[in-house]
């Protein structure tokens, strides 16, 4: 097999894959010695650089994958959304309300304010980066505390906190 | 997993013709259905017996299996099944039509459309195609490089409908008026201290008693229950002594407590 | 953009994608005309066969999807320790071929078609996502619709439905 044969069939073989293929398997069923199929992947990788192309070949701790290319990501986010701009659930909603009016805020707090278990929607809240740990509570087991981010402000268009609109009137007064 | 071809079914004692060659059929069912279809086998000579000790073999041959096979063994087993009880069934009483019957004029019927015998054609020409285009692998998207908080968009009066939302919810959720309560639990429980009292001064005048003994005479539910935990604590508090003999626990008091008299439990509140 | 600069951007649209990406959302997101993203998609596709690449770009009814090269698939399976999927029973290639030609079709009527139950072979092909669930028809009952996918077309090599081939001449025609 020549050199570029194998090229082509490595991207074959990656493209189908998706996720990382190790160097060793590679070798072994295409019966190609570790350097054979290296110098394949970095002439594949260095071509898909210069012809830039809208793929890349990624070398990490012996295997390889590919992936779509970093400057076309923005492109890529925008067409594979959804056609309406994503928007939080009504349980996240009220979570990032929660956490926003009466920050910072235990989970214990949520729980009771919402009347449901809510670690899920706070998990998905911090992985988003809308709201992060601000320390702990100073009582028995000692609580995270949480509060909103920049990225709050930002998904919300508020230049700060104060901006938040004012809560409706039969608000109660609540402790943590 | 093995990977299995779908394996090859032999049907000679039922095939009546034995220029038919054995084809290799994707599954058991279309290989019976091709057959009758040409006439080749009736359907009351398929040995259901003999299909299903083949599959048995092949089941115990197959640790493994590919479970697609497989499920589609079991699907014509049990249409076989259900084929030849019927037609057994219906031996016995003049009944109606029976699915055997209705099988065989469906596919007379079959055999009479030609419309679909033209699409027959038309599919093993796509049949064909299918072979190459299985070989069109497709990958999975790949997952977004980061996450996409910035592309959410809200107004601030999403968090006002959400909170007065959520006030609205608190209103609903204060708590029921006692009065509801009052058919479903009608009294107040038993306290488990008055429970202990009786429990210690039972066993001074009457001695030793089974553990079932101290349940008996409970008028409640709550009473059973103080019972139960007044039991278990005057045993953490070594008041009394739970022995297993031969019919049952037996309850006594502690030893040295015997000679004790007019004990009073204190036991704080846990009730 | 270059045409150049287009075929790299859909290369990377439509790896990142890995399913169908719809022309009517390129032409949308990227702005662009529908000429131009056909265009850009045909050339890409020629490229990849005429260098035996190891990727290949399919269009399926108004969709973009790219495939790995068929030639090897074989190699590819192997590495990636999947099987190659079941050959397709005559039934299951009679009740797709209803489904194709006369779709939107509903159970009752493959089954008529076929003068023999069908349901077994039906859910096999929604397994296999060769045909989908399209609505119910207006009779009483409202049974389920049925329509082939673009996975269909992938399969069958097909680029839409206009490409079946014409059935033998005068076939009945038929209702649901």
């Amino acid at each position: 097999m020549e050199i570029k044969d194998i090229e082509c069939l490595l991207e074959g073989i990656l493209f189908a894959a998706g996720d990382p293929v190790s160097q060793e398997r590679l070798c072994k069923t295409l019966k190609l010695d570790q350097k054979t199929v290296d110098t394949a992947a970095k002439h594949l990788s260095e071509q898909y650089k210069l012809e830039h192309r809208g793929i890349r070949l990624l070398k990490l701790e012996g295997t390889y994958q590919l992936c779509s290319a970093p400057e076309y990501a923005e492109c890529i986010r925008q067409i594979l959304n959804r056609n309406k701009p994503p928007r939080l659930s009504s349980a996240a909603l009220e979570v990032a309300s929660i956490v926003a009016y009466y920050q910072p805020v235990t989970r214990a707090y949520i729980d009771q304010f919402r009347g449901v278990d809510s670690a899920y929607t706070i998990n998905l809240l911090l992985e988003r980066g809308m709201i992060v740990e601000d320390g702990r509570l100073a009582v028995p087991g000692r609580p995270i505390l949480y509060r909103t981010t920049n990225a709050f402000l930002r998904v919300f268009g508020l230049s700060s906190l104060e901006e938040l609109p004012e809560l409706p009137q039969n608000g109660e007064e609540s402790n943590h | 997993m093995i990977r299995l071809d779908a394996p090859i079914f032999h049907l000679k004692k039922v095939v009546k013709s034995s220029r038919e060659p054995l084809q290799d059929f994707t599954g058991p069912l279309d290989l019976i259905l091709h057959l009758l279809e040409k006439n080749k086998i009736e359907i009351q000579d398929i040995s259901v017996s003999f299909i299903l000790d083949q599959y048995l073999a092949y089941l115990q041959k197959r640790q493994q299996m590919d479970l697609e096979i497989a499920s589609e063994f079991v699907a014509m087993a049990a249409h076989l099944i259900y084929i030849k009880t019927k037609m057994l069934l219906n031996a016995a009483h003049q009944g109606p039509p029976s699915e055997m019957e209705e099988l065989v004029r469906s596919l007379e019927q079959r055999r009479q459309g030609e419309a679909f015998g033209k699409l027959k054609e038309t599919a093993n020409l796509l049949g064909e195609n299918y072979n190459q285009g299985v070989n069109c692998i497709v990958k999975p998207p790949e997952p977004p490089k980061s996450a996409a908080p910035l592309s959410l968009k809200h107004c601030p009066e999403d968090l006002d409908k959400a909170m007065a939302q959520l006030f609205s919810r608190m209103v609903q959720r204060t708590p029921p008026p006692m009065c509801i309560f009052e058919q479903i639990v009608p009294q107040d429980p038993y306290p488990v201290e008055t429970k202990a009292d009786e429990l210690l001064s039972r066993l001074v005048q009457s001695g030793p008693s089974s553990l079932s003994a101290l349940f008996r005479g409970s008028q409640s539910r709550t009473e059973l229950v103080a019972a139960f935990l007044a039991l278990l604590e005057l045993i953490r508090m070594r008041r009394i002594r739970l022995e297993e003999g031969k019919g049952g626990y037996a309850v006594r008091l502690a030893s040295s407590l015997k000679k004790q008299k007019n004990i009073t439990p204190n036991i704080e509140n846990f009730s």
